[in-house]
């Protein structure tokens, strides 16, 4: 078994990538400022110094090119890592990602294969205000053709990235902002995580609390305190948004009969609307002793004001009250 | 900029011949003649398809635009690469396709370069280089910047070359895609097919400058910009921006005059120009002009033309034959290739 | 009251700007072709002959800037209605109307509105392939600040477009190709149809179906067959996606107690989506006997072959089976 | 291109005085450098602030880039406008911002412009002209031209300033812009703040152009390179520019070669230029040179000098004093402003 150490969300995501230069070399790395910056989050860090600046490429500032020169290369045989400086500037790149990248196998018969992985720093609580802040995950979710991981620990966030590697199919890899500097056990040496399944992170009998990326440590956070008030609460963390693991999610709901989601994203189309819409259609609408609760972001942008902005997403208490709520009805 | 590629006449180069007739093979010749009235055919029997049922959605024909297809794949090898737009087949065939499957394709069958996924707007033949055609305007730029960014690294000396048409270079993609294709030197070739209009809107009414290849100075890339009708032209502004990307000196553009006989596609009424233009345009026929180039020249006689003509008509019926008698997809299989089906150990 | 004759969605919608622009200097339209072609599908047509060239502006190719334009000129005080030639295209224009349309308003604390209207044509079943052929609403749905609306009768078409003229915010309009050319009563003059409201456009017993744009008429047809089988479908016309009128749907089916949603686009975190999450939210997860059903459309990009086209998004017997199946289901 | 925007000296024009001296009274030219003062003290203060904790989120200081920002708003009326940047402190305040308002907007407050919704990367002033600072790079571009094409058509005579900067001109939203602005001759002037940087990224590193105004060209647009620390130099370039705006001739663009003095933001290490760099910049000082420009020419004391920054070290004591002191909005205002309410008849 690989060393464990205790390192960064963020310098998880670093070794990742390191391994992966390290190991083949068709593996690069390209975003803005991503080289001797080391990336907005210093999530790419010294990777430049190491590997130089042909296989770790700062980019001009033009996020639809960027994403359509990854597809290139990636269709001719290397492995691009391309790295978003916020998710949000992904709009400008919907055109190759949602039209191109995932639909080329497609439209040409399964003559090509686009592996490509782009990283999306994602998520509020950094003062960034409304076009800095958003939780764009659904969007890609929506899309056949691309795969879709959101990494809620460090141990997940290198083992996904690499699984990412691995993958002949574009990965879409949301990270938390806020999760780069959380702590957590890592292995050393290369290992993956599945993309596509989901993790039971915590088994509880009366409620299950769905989460992902940053809501995964709140819906833990929350579990502790419901525990404390006497709720079991069975936390899932969806780890992929595409392909969904619906049997996970529904083999929990029929076994705890009702069903939180949390999520940060806006709460309409979010991707709790998905979980719940796949639990009401499956096995599990007949062990469902309460409605399903929805706890997404609100239906606004992200405000700059930092009450304002706590309040515009699902903070641990408002897991613990929603949580309080659903178990304690009686039905 | 107009000749900006085109070589000078020297004291060592007495030969004044058109640059292809010189530079190319009689056989070479006479293959890039099958393969113009090859594309020409191929579309008037598309549309004609089209016409009768047989093929459903929308085609974009490049009927006129022959010369520039044929001349800027000329000097390119199986190994190089192209990527194509919703104006694509002359690309497709230009760069080598068989028109069989292009036939199976546009019927949607399984056979088709696509499996009867893509049809016309999706044309493609990876095998042969061709990356594909793009159901959006400028779609094509930015993969071929990254193609060639692969192929710098891992195939030294391929080429791709980029065509898109004028209305595309109004779009970003275009702009975010020729800069870093200059910053990281990639030898890749933005070919510019200028018919005069993006849909109904003139370039006039659409974009700031005359010439496509005026934008070059905003990248730093020398441009060209040649008669798109004359297939020697072409052919001969493709050979220095080739020798740039083959030797690490960088992208090119090349802008080709040219236009599209037909609408910009089935739906296309026609309104926003004029017959006599576009008569004038059919007086300067790309294939009748290279053909009367090869006789000049004593590369072909009028005989050999008329069974390169008869070739392709046989060709092109067998094709449809092909296509005809393909099988359908199988609508159970309407999930494949979504994904890459993943080995199950 | 009003004349009303009997014209298609395309020359409905087309009504609708001719009134707009005789009513007020202040609307103009901007799109791809718009002018003297009259549109990739002839719905503006010959207006540029009547309004001039001022008023109907050909744009270049370039959709990003065609919508911050549009979005300037809102915030200045011109009523911009912006065509994209195909839906697909707004992959390109992501930028302009989820970071700036949508949140300008709120960023700048109410000191501007944005009254920007764009319409979509969208959907499949014209053989045009994976990039001319989505239904993309869900993105716009899952944003703040926008709303969006997708008719589904010519009536609609000009009422919800002349609303969203009266709307001071960012309205998108979802239209479906294959209901250009199909026909019904619209009155002459001007009347809108209200944002935000669904329609009961069926009543009946036995199951609700939600449908949007295109699988309205599908649903009605599928309901006069399940009507002869015995089975009572009341259907409702969303038409607005965003606000979502879940009082009308949760009001149907606490009546109906059974509900199937169908939609155009991708099943996964498509509107139906959304529909399922809010209805099991709501009281009337009490009445449902059912699970509930989401008929959208396939995980996968619009193929080009005609089969596999029509096997991708729902049809009248899609919905007739589904119906079946769930009004059959004893509990 | 250099200088393109430059008068001659002429015969008839011998007063060889900076331009700035011969064309503002001395009231405007010393209320100019009030507002340069306001800029850096404030910017100065706002930094101040965040260390302090009293602030959160990020800021981008222009800090060293002065005159242009005052320059080229300096012939502006109240009702023209600007789009401006994540950068925008400098812009803001050039077009006559409250900078108590601003201070409330970064303490969150709402009494700040954008009610604490906004802060720092949205500061805007509506009311002055100033629709916006954008968190996304060259994303006001398009909004400008769109503004110009509602001015022109409501409010012939007014114009729109975009500023933007070298990283910015990299975005397809910048050549989608300039082309629609040329081809409808829209009263909109691009400005490019170049400062040798988009973040940690060199425009030689970039950009495939040394100049971001060589790109002009490729939208058949004038533009200019000014020194933007010279505050005479950039009111002077903005001349021809704002009258071909103003009388329908169309945009233009200003390539002010400037420099920031601090890093990108807050988080910046600074590891991409040197400490000599900074320095040799440092001294170019726009505010410095302005005031002895002032000197020289017998506009300005030294005394006025001082009681100026005495007077702007006041302002913004009381500026902070009152973003202080404002009330902060209230959570359950969580969804105002997201949709205009409507009036309830
Ligand atoms: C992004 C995008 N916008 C618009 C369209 C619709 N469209 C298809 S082809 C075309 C005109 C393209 O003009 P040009 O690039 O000159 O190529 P040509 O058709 O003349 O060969 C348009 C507007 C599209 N397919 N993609
Ligand atoms: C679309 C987009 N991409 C990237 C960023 C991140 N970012 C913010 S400012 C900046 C550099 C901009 O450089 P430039 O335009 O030269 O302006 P400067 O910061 O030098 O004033 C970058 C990369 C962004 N905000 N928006
Ligand atoms: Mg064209
Ligand atoms: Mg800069």
């Amino acid at each position: 078994m690989n060393d464990v150490s205790e390192i960064s969300y963020a310098e998880a995501i670093k070794d990742a990538m390191a391994i992966a230069l390290q190991a083949d070399e068709r593996v690069f790395l390209m975003g803005e400022d991503i080289g001797v910056y080391g990336g907005a989050f210093q999530v790419t860090g010294d990777l430049v110094h190491r590997f130089g600046e042909d296989r770790v490429i700062d980019m001009p500032i033009s996020e639809l090119a960027g994403a359509g020169v990854a597809v290139g290369a990636a269709v001719n045989g290397l492995r691009p890592i391309l790295e978003f400086q916020f998710s949000d500037f992904a709009a400008l790149a919907m055109e190759q990602i949602a039209n191109q990248a995932a639909k080329m196998r497609y439209m040409l018969g399964g003559e090509v294969s686009v592996p490509v992985v782009m990283r999306f720093p994602s998520g509020s609580g950094t003062g960034a205000a409304a076009q800095h802040s958003q939780s764009l995950e659904a969007w890609f979710g929506h899309v056949p053709g691309l795969k879709v991981v959101q990494p809620s620990t460090p141990y997940d966030a290198k083992g996904l990235l690499l699984a990412a590697l691995e993958d002949p199919d574009p990965v879409m890899i949301f990270e938390h902002k806020l999760l780069y500097k959380v702590k957590g056990e890592v292995p050393e040496g290369h290992y993956t995580v599945p993309i596509g399944k989901a993790a039971v992170v915590l088994e509880g009998r009366d409620l299950t609390i769905v989460a992902s990326s940053i809501m995964v440590p709140r819906a833990l956070d929350a579990a502790g305190e419901l525990a404390r008030q006497g709720v079991s609460a069975e936390v899932i963390d969806l780890r992929t948004i595409r392909p969904l693991d619906r049997e996970t999610i529904v083999k929990s709901v029929c076994k705890t009969h009702r069903l939180l989601c949390v999520y940060e994203g806006v709460k309409t189309l979010g991707i709790g609307a998905e979980v719940s819409a796949s639990v009401v259609e499956s096995e599990a609408f007949d062990f469902l002793d309460a409605p399903i609760v929805r706890l997404g972001g609100a239906e606004s942008p992200i405000p700059y004001n930092p009450e304002l902005e706590k309040a515009a997403v699902p903070q641990k208490e408002n897991i613990i009250d929603a949580a309080l709520a659903l178990a304690s009805g009686v039905r | 900029m107009t000749g900006y590629f085109k070589q000078q006449a020297s004291p060592e180069n007495l030969d004044d011949r058109p640059f292809a007739i010189r530079h190319y093979s009689a056989d070479r010749l006479k293959d890039a003649l099958y393969r113009m009235h090859l594309i020409r055919r191929f579309e008037e029997s598309a549309e004609d398809c089209y016409m009768r049922g047989l093929i459903h959605g929308t085609m974009h024909l490049s009927i006129g635009q022959e010369a520039s297809a044929m001349g800027a794949c000329m000097s390119l090898t199986p190994d190089d690469q192209i990527t194509s737009t919703h104006r694509g087949h002359g690309h497709c065939i230009a760069k080598g396709a068989d028109v069989a499957r292009m036939f199976a394709e546009f019927f949607g069958r399984q056979t088709g370069y696509c499996k009867g996924r893509g049809g016309s707007m999706h044309i493609a033949d990876v095998a042969g280089g061709n990356l594909g055609a793009n159901g959006i305007v400028a779609g094509g730029i930015p993969i071929a910047v990254g193609a060639a960014m692969a192929n710098k690294r891992l195939h030294p000396g391929r080429v791709v070359v980029s065509f898109f048409g004028d209305g595309a270079n109004n779009e970003g993609a275009f702009h975010e895609s020729l800069n870093m294709a200059s910053v990281w030197k990639l030898p890749v070739i933005f070919v510019c097919e200028n018919n005069g209009y993006g849909m109904s809107t003139s370039t006039a009414r659409s974009t700031a400058v005359e010439h496509i290849a005026t934008r070059a100075g905003g990248y730093n890339m020398p441009a060209g910009i040649v008669d798109g009708n004359n297939f020697s032209d072409v052919t001969e502004a493709m050979q220095p921006a080739l020798r740039r990307a083959r030797t690490g000196g960088g992208p090119s553009l090349l802008e080709c005059k040219t236009y599209r006989w037909r609408g910009h596609s089935k739906s296309d009424r026609n309104l926003y120009r004029t017959k006599e233009e576009i008569q004038q345009w059919q007086r300067k026929d790309p294939i009748a002009r290279f053909e009367s180039s090869l006789l000049e020249y004593g590369i072909a006689t009028q005989h050999q033309i008329q069974q390169t003509a008869d070739r392709v008509e046989g060709d092109i019926e067998r094709a449809i034959d092909y296509a005809k008698e393909s099988p359908q997809p199988s609508v159970k299989d309407l999930l494949k290739y979504v994904y890459t089906e993943q080995q199950t150990p």
